[in-house]
């Protein structure tokens, strides 16, 4: 770090400060002392994971109140969230993707012999009133259930991304407008949207993720243009804008970046949400359409002869409910380690 | 007084703007209605001569204004399906959803508050774990699997009530709410599972806050600590939550009502939907929005009268 | 700065700043409700010198931030603002920022925390595609160096930075584009008082080094003592006196110069300070639209106040200006 | 010298994170005489107000006292809990904060919020709390008390809050009132009517004042003791006029020496090299030694013992030359 030379400043300073400096000054007079050191020197600002232990403190046995509070700790820390998330969702995925290639029977073979057999080694869930194995049939339809919902998120996300960076940094009126609108569309109850355009729209593959979609954008609008309104008056923004940042380049590089992590839990907990939603749906008979199997599908005919066969409800509600803990899961665990 | 004619206003305009977006989705965008119902077969004088009935051939304007006017009379239209008044129809069913989802926010209202203010009151113990483990569980099961296994357990196993046969409340009072309670409870645990999550978090804000500090400082007990001032702060910022739930409730009853076959506005929405009975539907949509956007509306005074922030002094 | 070095220096002024007003409508119900004007800065006119330190000094609420925002044309006003013959304008808005850059009070929020120092540094050459990469990069190492930082702190994060180092940070950034001025919004008051001190020596090491004129704004009269050449006190809005730095400590002319000078704690317990203060709040006289802004709880008001008393320039001939806005002075 | 109202003797507190216990104050003694105002001064991080919140009880989760204890009217403040600690709090010993604008609760009037320690610590009928919290308006100097005692917390600025804090502290007429950097949020004009009333409230109810700051000059108008902490531990102690006008310890020198003055004007300030050290950093024996003109091997080694260097003034360093206590 190259010192260039100090102007030299004349001597004149109170007696405070003159016999303050004199006694700080080490070896050469007053006006030599370099005045800025080199912070270079200092001990560098040590990140979390290298600081040593304080060597003053009592040997490490842990007290009550100490264990507590790392047990706090754990908890903050989202580990265990994530762990669990990921375990359950790994099956799920593992189980459905795997469906593609083998399942142990096909989906629509009816082996009449063997109609509503309790779970066996050969129907690992059973069979349902028609004969047909229960695993494979919960399998493939987790397949189509996880298609739509994934389907869902990223449509209403993106929609929900354009329309929250929008209207969250143009405000004024444009935020009013947009606002309003969102705020009469999520007046709509959930379904109630689905049942519209498929009564509209004819029962295509399609028009359970359009509903879904149109369903999920306004909390996603929400979400995002909480986290714009949040950093757009943030300094770093105001700074970068003083650079000479255009608007986009300020909404592109800073606020979508800092927003990121939340929206991210965000869509994963949306996951799960649309696969309650499209199950719901596909139990109403409006979501995906026979012959394609889907869970909830699957639960309305279990519906009928719950009580001589209660395991063909069981499997597909089970299913569901797994992935759906499991997103929660990791959504939540991101969220604890974001924020 | 300006803040409450303020949110009439808007009241006004929003329920104006729901009603021309489901005319609009049911009038503009899909090709014929009246081909739709009859399906493609179907000779064209009946397609128009549902098309006269449907007043679908008249100019569009029209329809709405005509439409609108009736709505305001209370004449809907009467059901293709029934062939009766839609607002009898209504009339008939209306109540008994409105039992279910009254019975569904005392439940998730008298069970989440207190659930989520015990988590907040043993934070960082295995119990807090634990309760956050169940609100995980509650808001992950779907509310039509849980009322399978309901009817499964406590009406084919347990016989503590007669699936499918529906009680109304006109003849047995005690019976009606013994069949109605598992519905309710199968809409209401996920809706619990959510309120605890929101109290237990907003509980905790509270109590890391500064005027908690102070009035520790000031030698309050931690119980006086805990309800008169963390839990009505909390309970000022979960309002608004509780006013989004209300969407949720109504959505979740639509499917329950088909599960247990409750005669009431959600299943009649759903078999209106899978009839293509466009009156009705029409009708029903317009109402439940209704519903939701005035409970908004009562929610948003609850909060003016009970935050002294947001009320604007004159 | 010593006292020398401002004079020699050509007298062009680097910011010229005219008649400058501004308000902001608070619109209490939305769309609906009425619009209540509020007034923050009233005819406010100042130039600052090629090469020099000005202090503008006042409370909260004064205006000295929406001046700033003014000059950075963040906020819309009447009046013109001339930085170096160039006044902001939608068409120039890029243009326009290489020659006026900021520092903000809160080193915390000052740093995008998801950037590293490094790039946070050469973002205001992306922007202005100035150089090549290795050119930008070795700016950056080079500007690390100027503010005191280890070249090895462009690969970190914000938050393994404690404040005095982001501050350092953000004046290294500012410069980046080599402006001719410099805002300084309350650029040491979140900090401790010896990284505060460091902060002020590496304001004037690097005003050795480059040349460019810094607007300091602060609600601490004595560092804008220490620091500046010449400096502004604003009360609600108004410029209430303006000059050299020095003349206006040996005497302070206007009585809220007095009280802001009496108000601040100083070292030497013995050394007395006529004691000045407002007059007391719960006596303070009603509001008189068009009176000194100042009349309300002035303790030397005279029934003149009660009219705006002009800007009236008190130094003898020869001396540099000295403004004061008040009838006692007139 | 009468009995001191508060000894402190050897505190210590530990912050927990990830598995390890830090120590952010390490073994601090000091004594708080009847009706002194007692200055605690130092830059952030110093442990000046974990300190004062170990005192009244009120540590976050993750920080602890780890010894020492506090003797204030026959109890020791570090160890009371349950009734004993709710009857010291807002009754015998009270606080004010930092940030007024945050430290009253925003759903409850203000008349209510002044009279809540009387309702606590005593069973005066209502009526009287209410007359007794209208009065406590006017002596803390609020214009027009009627209107505010009736409003609600954001409908007032931020001096006229921290009015309303020192209100509620000094209701139930503490001995020990605890002021945690009451003015730094504050404009320097309602800084100095702030310290008026502070000032006035300890000389007419002769209550003792521990005055925290980061700001030497603050500290040196309105108190008349005056301690320095750096990092957790005790580095100076004294006469506020002895400290301010004649320090001797390097880090409250070079504390004063880079406080910008008129006189600096035209020359760098004196500053002192490098920063504050981190909770979670190694420290050397003598914290300051890194940063210190004057350290020698010494001074990494062996912790500084305590000197006397002039009246009641004492300092913790090697290189003072004063008779050792």
């Amino acid at each position: 770090m190259s010192n260039k030379p100090q102007k030299t400043e004349s001597n004149k300073g109170k007696a405070a400060k003159a016999q303050a400096s004199s006694k700080t000054a080490s070896n050469k007079g007053k006006s030599a002392q370099p005045r800025l050191h080199p912070t270079a020197q200092e001990p560098n600002f040590i990140s979390e994971g290298m600081q040593r232990q304080v060597s003053a403190v009592s040997p490490e046995k842990k007290t009550k109140k100490q264990s507590a509070e790392d047990f706090r700790e754990f908890i903050r820390s989202g580990r265990l969230e994530l762990l669990i998330g990921c375990v359950l969702v790994a099956a799920i995925l593992l189980l459905s993707l795997g469906s593609i290639l083998y399942t142990p029977y096909d989906i629509n073979f009816m082996d009449i012999t063997s109609r509503m057999a309790p779970p066996s080694a050969h129907h690992l869930f059973g069979t349902d009133n028609m004969g047909r194995d229960i695993f494979s049939r919960a399998v493939t339809g987790g397949r189509f259930t996880l298609l739509v919902a994934v389907l869902t998120v990223l449509s209403s996300t993106l929609i929900g991304c354009v329309l929250g960076l929008f209207s969250g940094y143009a405000g004024g009126i444009i935020d009013e407008v947009i606002m309003r609108v969102i705020d009469a569309v999520s007046s709509f109850p959930g379904i109630l949207i689905a049942l519209i355009i498929v009564t509209v729209l004819d029962l295509g593959r399609f028009t359970i993720i359009i509903a879904l979609c149109i369903m999920f954008v306004p909390s996603f609008t929400r979400i995002v243009r909480t986290g714009t309104l949040q950093y757009k008056d943030a300094v770093f923004v105001r700074s970068s804008k003083v650079f000479g940042a255009s608007d986009l380049r300020l909404l592109l590089m800073h606020v979508f970046p800092n927003i990121f992590p939340l929206l991210l839990s965000s869509v994963i907990i949306g996951l799960s949400n649309a696969i309650l939603a499209e199950s719901g749906m596909s139990y109403l008979g409006l979501g995906i359409q026979p012959p394609t199997p889907s869970w909830g599908r699957m639960l309305y005919e279990a519906q009928s002869i719950i009580f001589k066969a209660p395991w063909y409800a069981i499997a597909p509600g089970l299913m569901i409910v797994f992935t759906i803990v499991g997103f929660n899961c990791i959504g939540e665990g991101i969220r604890k380690k974001y924020l | 007084m300006k803040y409450i004619s303020r949110k009439i206003l808007i009241l006004i305009i929003t329920i104006l703007f729901i009603t021309l977006l489901t005319f609009l989705a049911f009038h503009v965008l899909p090709g014929d209605p009246a081909q739709l119902i009859l399906g493609t077969e179907a000779s064209p004088e009946k397609v128009e001569a549902l098309r006269e009935q449907l007043g679908t051939n008249q100019p569009l304007l029209r329809q709405y204004t005509s439409w609108i006017s009736g709505f305001a009379r209370g004449d809907f239209g009467t059901s293709l399906k029934y062939q009766k008044p839609v607002a009898e129809l209504i009339a008939g069913r209306l109540p008994v959803t409105l039992l279910l989802g009254t019975m569904v926010i005392v439940l998730t209202l008298a069970v989440g508050i207190p659930l989520g203010v015990f988590a907040a009151r043993k934070q960082g113990t295995w119990i807090e774990q634990g309760v956050s483990l169940l609100t995980m569980l509650g808001v992950s099961v779907p509310g039509f699997f849980l009322s399978i296994l309901f009817m499964w357990i406590f009406g084919l196993v347990l016989h503590f009530f007669a699936p499918g046969r529906f009680i109304s409340w006109e003849s047995d009072p005690a019976g009606c709410l013994r069949f109605m309670i598992w519905p309710a409870l199968a809409i209401a645990v996920p809706q619990t599972a959510t309120l605890v999550k929101y109290i237990r978090t907003s509980m905790i804000d509270e109590l890391r806050s500064d005027y908690v500090r102070t009035a520790r400082g000031n030698g309050t007990p931690e119980n006086t600590v805990m309800y008169r001032h963390a839990l009505r702060n909390a309970i000022v910022s979960v309002v608004p939550l509780i006013g989004m739930m209300i969407g949720e409730i109504f959505s979740g009853s639509i499917i329950v009502e088909q599960v247990f076959a409750i005669p009431g506005i959600g299943r009649l929405l759903v078999s209106s939907v899978t009839s293509r009975d466009f009156p009705l539907t029409q009708t029903l949509v317009v109402y439940c929005a209704l519903i939701i956007v005035i409970t908004n509306f009562l929610v948003d005074i609850v909060i003016q009268l009970i935050d002294p922030r947001i009320r604007l002094t004159e | 700065m010593s006292e020398q070095n401002s004079s020699a220096a050509a007298q062009d002024d680097i910011v010229r700043i005219e008649h400058v007003s501004n308000s902001y409508y608070e619109n209490q119900l939305g769309i609906f409700g009425k619009r209540k004007k509020n007034q923050v800065l009233r005819d406010v006119s100042l130039t600052i010198h090629r090469d020099e330190f000005f202090g503008l000094v006042g409370e909260s609420g004064c205006g000295k931030s929406t001046l700033a925002n003014c000059i950075l044309g963040m906020v819309p006003f009447e009046g013109t603002i001339e930085v170096a013959g160039m006044s902001y304008g939608k068409a120039n808005r890029k243009e326009f920022t290489r020659h006026v850059q900021a520092v903000f009070q809160d080193p915390l929020s000052a740093l995008d925390p998801r950037r590293r120092i490094g790039e946070i540094l050469r973002e205001p050459l992306d922007i202005h595609g100035i150089g090549t990469k290795e050119e930008r990069e070795a700016k950056v190492k080079e500007m690390l160096e100027t503010v005191g930082l280890d070249a090895s702190y462009a690969t970190r994060f914000p938050r393994e930075l404690s404040g005095g180092q982001r501050q350092r940070v953000c004046i290294g950034a500012s410069l980046m584009l080599e402006p001719e001025l410099v805002i300084a919004d309350e650029a040491i008051s979140a900090l401790d008082v010896s990284v505060g001190a460091q902060i002020l020596n590496l304001f004037r090491k690097i005003h050795d080094e480059k040349d460019f004129a810094m607007l300091f704004i602060s609600h601490n009269l004595n560092v804008v003592y220490y620091l500046c050449d010449r400096i502004a006190v604003l009360y609600y809005g108004e410029i209430m006196e303006q000059g050299g730095a020095k003349e206006i400590y040996d005497n302070p002319a206007h009585p809220y110069t007095r009280i802001l000078q009496a108000a601040i704690p100083d070292l030497k317990p013995g050394k007395e300070k006529k004691e000045m203060a407002f007059v007391e709040a719960k006596n303070a006289r009603p509001w008189v639209e068009g009176a000194c802004p100042f009349y309300r709880r002035c303790p030397r008001a005279l029934d003149e106040c009660k009219k705006a008393p002009p800007l009236t320039n008190i130094a003898k001939e020869g001396e540099p200006e000295h403004l004061v806005r008040c009838w006692r002075h007139s | 010298m009468a009995e001191p109202l508060l000894s402190v003797r050897r505190l210590s507190i530990g912050i927990r994170s990830n598995k390890k216990t830090y120590t952010a104050v390490d073994k601090v003694s000091f004594d708080v005489y009847p009706g002194e105002i007692l200055g605690i001064v130092g830059e952030s991080g110093c442990g000046k107000s974990i300190t004062a919140m170990s005192l009244m009880g009120l540590l976050g989760s993750g920080v602890s006292v780890t010894g020492g204890n506090a003797f204030f009217e026959g109890r020791d403040l570090l160890s009371i809990k349950g009734k004993e600690r709710l009857h010291m709090n807002g009754n015998r010993i009270s606080m004010i904060y930092q940030e007024p604008m945050t430290s009253l609760n925003p759903l409850m009037k203000i008349g209510r919020q002044i009279g809540e320690p009387l309702r606590l610590h005593t069973d005066l009928p209502e009526k009287e709390i209410r007359a007794r919290a209208r009065e406590m308006l006017d002596r803390v100097g609020m214009r027009d008390g009627d209107k505010i005692f009736k409003s609600y917390p954001h409908q007032l600025s931020g001096g006229m809050r921290q009015r309303v804090m020192i209100a509620m502290a000094a209701i139930a007429n503490p001995a020990l009132l605890i002021a945690d950097e009451p003015t730094t949020a504050l404009d320097v004009t309602t800084q100095a009517e702030i310290l008026e009333l502070l000032r006035k409230m300890n000389r007419d109810h002769g209550t003792s004042i521990i005055f925290i700051s980061h700001d030497l000059g603050v500290v040196g108008r309105i108190c008349s003791r005056v301690l320095v902490m750096y990092a957790g531990r005790l580095v100076e102690s004294g006469p506020s006029a002895a400290i301010l006008g004649d320090p001797e310890h390097p880090y409250t020198e070079g504390l004063i020496a880079s406080i910008p003055e008129v006189e600096d004007r035209g020359e760098d300030l004196p500053s002192i090299p490098g920063r504050v050290p981190s909770v979670t950093e190694e420290h050397a024996a003598c914290p300051f030694a890194p940063r210190c003109g004057k350290a020698t091997a010494l001074c990494s080694k062996i912790p500084a013992s305590m000197r006397n260097v002039g009246p009641d003034h004492f300092v913790w360093c090697h290189n003072v030359h004063g008779g050792s206590r």
